[in-house]
């Protein structure tokens, strides 16, 4: 019995490998099993190389898996590039009608098109290969039935005849590799399940959360890969005091959520590098003026249009100071998607008691997982919201040290939200003493924001693991083999990076922390010694994930 | 908010065409007021950066809120505040450089969804607050501090612009007639959608082009500024744009788009009533994704 | 560089429309260079970033020069070729997102400094390499990933904003006809000044305009692109805006301002000319603050 | 005998007080003084608090001055805000037609304005306040005499008249001076030069040294500090293929320098904060595609329109990290006028060098402030121009591990210049394998670079004192007093701030570095700390340059 089946999909874009590997997965999640996708594909529309990758368990999972158990690919670049992904024993099933793969003593070639073509469900061939592929790691075909049915029994006319055909195209797919012989240990029974559990992707966990957060309203310039968040909100935001608008471009939409938040609402938008960096005085114009909103950037390959579909963490120091002068813009970065759902509510929180910016940083490989997970716990969700003025201060919005009650427009207090230099109800005014008065207070508040949770293990360890968001999976996962294989290691993981808990970081003091990170300036580790912790990075800029094996063997390099 | 502040020092030159500009603004919110029994705080001005955006801390009496933000941006701003608050009363200030130059492209956007918002342009052909330099108006030829030769490129026409771009409401008007510009932006804040008020606020310091404007019989100056006849059908976009092709302004109602105006937040809203749509629970959205 | 590069595997979807204008812009540069003997090293593509802006990646036989910068640059960054090197021929290829919505400021400035250069519009409604959201020339009321209800937002004439913001030179044009467009884009190309050449260019994938372009007579649509008839004055701008007013798409030239066209660097030159002046040297600059 | 006179002109903008400093420093230097102006006025055209303050000497000059000999006031605002910078024993001239001083033991009242009319020249007003403060601070009226023959003899009919009238309006402050009997000590006799000197603006040594430097193009937009040099170099280079153009925004600046750098071109903008915070996205383009420009960043107060005609140091991490994604970008910032003109050179060799973008870093008190210095020694200027292209490697603009030949349109290798990442030919393409090689590529072209000089002094001490920017200058002054005084502490400087000049940094590890910086976050101590340096910061956040005496106390404080 194996524990886990990986299975990856590879062709070109536009040929569905990324479905065949989500559907792999929602069939297996509904067999009871734990999965989680990741998939990779060009910055175009059809064509170039794409592959998709599921891997399913009986166990919980962190990564979709280094190696490789199935390999279902397309053509023959697909078959040279990803074979050396593939695991000793692993089996190989590709598109006969375009190549042929000489020796088929692990290999399992089926023309996957025409049959379907054949039976008269051309788009059924997808399903044939996964027959194939459930037959070959001894996956329940009955499962698999039962998934097919309710799938595609949608209450429409012809249900029946689309669910018949997608059943047979499945058997065919399963005698196909039947034939063979060729079999992989079969996969472990499902583990049973007390909680009720969801199959969500990352951005929907992000744009749900914004929404039990209070978001209202939702502005943001399409780009990949934050469109997905922009249009699930078009499609889900859509409550009658609710605003989610397409601006003309990312300056459009940062300064029109100043507008929003300045007229008392909570505000967010979504975008990539690209877009953050056309943002930067904006964010400025939110710190100066004090105005609450939250940009959720997903990371993606940079700098400047760079790979906007591949996955890094490479916006960390630009995130923090966005812009020209002196500022600290509070950056939150979750490391799976059930942190994705409450990093967003944290985000909007912390936006909203500091009456300042707030950026979310996700990344691709977090936005477009899919994954299950159980249930959030929604009594846990708490929402804040902005401590508003009833008059008391009168106009004087910006009077004291650190927050002061936020007049909104329409109720008393009328002030000038200013990007220049002001003093407290607003007016410009550049005098020495006022400009030092305004700054402390600009950065006393970020103290209110020092509530941010951490995870730490094994603290007594001199060397601590401390990754940033979506590194925590593969992180996570080297560090429990490297526990199990008995080298002592700390862990410590936060979404709160700016500003850093503080007692997160007393206790990194005197210690050796690594930390894994997908960029090449060690970012975060270059920030965390500019506040005296010995921090080392160890970087990948690839545009995919760590592997497990690469992380820990490089751990064990820097340890030795 | 100059009279309530006295530490607040910012001074507009002597003669500032935005004095007449802060005049008129000041009176048709006053009369905006008393007709609707509505407080100032439902009116927010959202200022660019220039001389002209000074204009959110100039104004005098009864303070509406304010906000000034960033040059070029208090169209988007606007655009932010008023999606969320259809309630407000949103009025945009700017200068030429800020609202036709670093700001042009916010323009288009605005009209298209119709934003119900009036922009008051204070055109003086000129970059003041930095001094001087050559904006998008100003003349062909003219010598600034940044066109040593000359102006090389041509006058921006922000009248054709405006109607290129589809703005739907556009009055035309002098900074000097303070009781019809007065009346001017009260109109235009009346219209259900998006208005501009385009002023010529000459800038005495650097581009006095009063005698330009109002032209000069002894020097014998044809005024560039001449009203608009009975002649004129508004609601006729090629009569409109045959109307400010040349160089010279007419002052008056130059376009008003024909029929019913529909602003941005009702088309949303009728469109929401029309899909009956309802805002789903966080609940509902994520038990929509169980595994069954 | 298709061809020359068989690791680039960048593809336009079947069917889309920017395949006829890439035919037609290698058919152009190559008709270019044989007339004039000049070396197809003297051309830059300055692409704008979009499936349309890929072109310049797809090009096929001599390879011109390129550069593939960010989101809605296009124009600027071929201002700042143009005018370190006016001798280079310099043409502009980008989408109606890249051209119309994020850089929708940038073309003003372009037809006002007159700057010789030619920009091939690829229109096809609609944000294709993001997979399908609206775009500032998508119809009205048609949903897309980013218009649940309906676009909200009327639909932006192209058109009518290259009028208003003083373009010079204006031509509409099909994708699918291939021989025309390569004529347009030459002549284009040979204008002494701005020009622009607006294509229709459908997205097979995400918005189809086919048939609506060209109706069917079957299914009874009546064509919306249609050829502009003899009668028309392509010097009389009120004609123009009269020809494009309405939502149907007149293919031809539709504008191109009356008299001799003189480009920004040549009105440079004069002045610089006229103003006979000399590049003093360092030594003479820094001189000159002698303390005496 | 005094070695020092510092006079400082407050009042309104408008009223000519920052042109009366200016005054009296060039007649101070034409009689051969040393001098230094700074002067500090609203953002607006009339009205608001300004002053302008000249430090005339018999020795060279570091800083404006602490403490005033004379304050010349216009009106009771200008002398209550500025008292209490005059020195014990310090004279007040006052406008007696704006308010009075009771005590008149140390004040003069002259009714300036109207003696200048009832006199019929009404322009004349402040040279009889500079005839006054002559007298009482024993200037040679001579000198001044001279001075105004000069610079009134222009070769116009009338000449006669003015030089006549200004030099009785100086009389008529001599004699107010006189008759009141207060004097302070005699002006020491001004030093004998061997070399010429000139008197020079710092905007105008950063434009001449990119004159020097080879500048091609230069296009910008206007902002407040930055628009001097736009303006300068639109009357100045003007050469037939020189271009210089006003752009409608800092995008299209930054843009239309990519094309500009691309096509072969030397070029270069100037701006400040807000512009910069524009140009994230552009700079990463440059950065991606290797394309050489010049960015001038003449920083004012933060953040978004902060305080526009303000001095800060306040944009140092957001100048190297601009953008999203990887990337560092070389800043070079002068710590003085002569450096102003030799960074201009430097920052253009920069670029042209690594083939990439260069921020300078200039800051509102360089910019703007007048000072007398020695000719530059011409024959010291070194100009590069990148390697360009004879065709050798054909279209393969990126092969290789760092810079390879520039393709310059027009000739040969024909290859985009591309923003996304990309092949040796620059097409796009998104493999993982091509992003490392590109990646590295980029980074390790910095390595060229290392070549930045640098001050070292009492390198024994443990600690050391290291400012950057114009903070050389209140900062050396502090240093010299403290060392006079037998504190051991040690000095460095460099205006090669990224990538730091190895030895220095080397220099520098187990010291503890003071670092002397305007603005809040320490940004430059940051950066030090974050590459293992012990540095902290000494900052001050008020728009102003540094007091020599708060800097030394401060120092002694730290080192208590
Ligand atoms: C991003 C940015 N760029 C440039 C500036 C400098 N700036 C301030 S006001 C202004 C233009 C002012 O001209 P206009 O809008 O016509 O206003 P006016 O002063 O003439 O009323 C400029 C360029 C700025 N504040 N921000
Ligand atoms: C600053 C920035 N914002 C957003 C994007 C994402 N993006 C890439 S192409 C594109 C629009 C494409 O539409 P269009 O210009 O019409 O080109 P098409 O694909 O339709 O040919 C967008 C929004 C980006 N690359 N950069
Ligand atoms: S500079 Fe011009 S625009 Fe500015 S205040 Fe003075 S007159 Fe008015
Ligand atoms: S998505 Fe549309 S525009 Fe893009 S390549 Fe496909 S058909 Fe062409
Ligand atoms: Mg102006
Ligand atoms: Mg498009």
């Amino acid at each position: 019995m194996s524990k886990n089946l990986v299975v990856r999909f590879a062709g070109e874009g536009g040929q569905g490998v990324v479905g065949g590997a989500e559907l792999m997965a929602s069939a297996a999640a509904q067999g009871g099993y734990h999965v989680l996708t990741f998939s990779t594909f060009p910055s175009q529309i059809k064509g170039g190389p794409a592959w998709g990758q599921a891997r399913i368990s009986s166990e919980p999972i962190l990564t979709p898996g280094d190696y490789l158990d199935v390999l279902v690919c397309q053509n023959q670049y697909a078959y040279d590039a990803n074979l050396a992904d593939l695991r000793e024993g692993g089996l190989v099933v590709y598109n006969s009608e375009e190549f042929e793969i000489a020796d088929n003593s692990r290999a399992l070639g089926i023309p996957a098109d025409r049959m379907a073509r054949e039976a008269g469900n051309p788009l059924a061939s997808t399903i044939i290969l996964i027959g194939a592929v459930a037959k070959l790691a001894g996956v329940s075909i009955e499962a698999l039935e039962s998934f097919i049915t309710k799938r595609w029994s949608r209450g429409r006319p012809g249900d029946e005849q689309i669910v018949a055909g997608n059943i047979n195209a499945l058997h065919m797919g399963v005698e196909q590799a039947a034939k063979t012989g060729l079999q992989l240990e079969d996969l472990d029974t499902p583990p049973t399940h007390q909680k009720p559990r969801i199959m969500i992707r990352g951005y929907e966990a992000s744009a749900i959360g914004a929404i039990a957060g209070g978001v209202e309203s939702f502005i943001g310039y399409p780009i990949s890969p934050a469109t997905t968040m922009l249009t699930y909100m078009e499609a889900n935001l859509v409550g009658k005091d609710r605003f989610v608008g397409q601006a003309s471009s990312e300056i459009e939409s940062i300064t029109a959520l100043i507008g929003s938040g300045y007229a008392g609402k909570k505000t967010m938008t979504s975008t990539a590098g690209p877009g953050l960096s056309l943002m930067g005085e904006g964010l400025g114009l939110a710190w100066m003026a004090e105005i609450p909103l939250v940009v959720v950037d997903v990371q993606r390959g940079g700098p400047a249009t760079g790979l906007p579909t591949k996955t890094e963490q490479s916006d960390f120091i630009m995130a923090m100071n966005p812009g020209h002068g002196d500022m600290s813009v509070p950056v939150i970065a979750p490391g799976s998607i059930e942190e994705a759902f409450w990093a967003s509510i944290a985000a909007i929180n912390w936006s909203e008691r500091y009456q300042g910016p707030v950026i979310l940083l996700s990344e691709a490989a977090i936005a477009e997982r899919a994954q299950d997970i159980e249930m959030p716990d929604l009594s846990r969700v708490q929402t804040e919201s902005r401590l508003v003025s009833q008059g008391e201060a009168g106009n004087r919005r910006y009077a004291g040290e650190g927050r002061s009650p936020f007049p909104v427009p329409g109720g008393p207090g009328a002030y000038v939200a200013n990007g220049s230099e002001h003093d407290e109800q607003g007016d410009t005014t550049h005098l020495p003493d006022i400009h030092v008065t305004m700054t402390d207070r600009r950065f006393k508040k970020l103290e209110l924001l020092d509530d941010g949770t951490f995870e730490a293990e094994r603290t007594d360890a001199a060397v601590v693991l401390l990754p940033w968001g979506g590194t925590k999976g593969p992180a996570r996962a080297a560090w429990q083999e490297l526990t199990d294989e008995g080298v002592d290691v700390g862990w410590c993981f936060t979404m709160f990076l700016n500003p850093l808990p503080s007692a997160l970081l007393e206790s990194l003091r005197g210690k050796r922390v690594l930390v894994p990170e997908l960029n090449y300036l060690g970012q975060f580790a270059t920030y965390l010694r500019s506040k005296g912790i010995n921090a080392e990075a160890i970087t990948q800029y690839t545009g995919l994930p760590f592997k497990v094996a690469d992380l820990k063997s490089e751990i064990r390099r820097r340890l030795a | 908010m100059a009279k309530r502040n006295p530490l607040y020092d910012f001074k507009w030159c002597p003669g500032c065409g935005d004095f007449g500009v802060k005049v008129a603004l000041e009176q048709a919110l006053a009369r905006r007021m008393a007709e609707r029994g509505e407080s100032i705080e439902n009116t927010v001005i959202v200022a660019g950066i220039g001389c002209s955006g000074n204009m959110v801390h100039m104004m005098e009496g009864p303070q509406p809120f304010g906000i000034h933000g960033i040059h070029g941006r208090a169209l988007p701003i606007a655009y932010g505040i008023k999606s969320a608050r259809p309630d407000l009363n949103v009025v945009v200030v700017a200068g030429d450089g800020d609202f036709l130059s670093i700001g042009a492209e916010h323009i288009g956007p605005q009209a298209r969804r119709n934003l119900d918002i009036t922009a008051v342009v204070m055109d003086n052909g000129i970059y003041g607050l930095t001094k001087g330099q050559a904006s998008p108006t100003t003349e062909l030829s003219v010598v600034t501090s940044t066109t040593r030769f000359g102006k090389l490129d041509e006058k921006m026409n922000p009248f054709l612009f405006y109607l290129g771009v589809g703005v739907p409401y556009l009055v035309s008007q002098l900074s000097s007639r303070v009781k019809e510009l007065a009346g001017d932006i009260k109109t235009a804040m009346e219209y259900p959608g998006f208005s501009i008020v385009h002023v010529q606020s000459p800038c005495t310091t650097y581009n006095d082009t009063y005698s330009l404007l109002k032209g000069d019989e002894k020097k014998g100056i044809e005024p560039l500024a001449y009203p608009i006849g009975d002649g004129h059908d508004p609601e006729d976009i090629v009569a409109a744009a045959a109307l400010v092709r040349d160089r010279r302004i007419p002052i008056g109602q130059i376009y008003r788009r024909a029929g019913e105006s529909v602003a941005a937040h009702q088309r949303l809203a009728e469109a929401k009533a029309r899909a009956n749509i309802e805002q789903s629970t966080v609940e509902e959205l994520l038990t929509a994704m169980t595994i069954a």
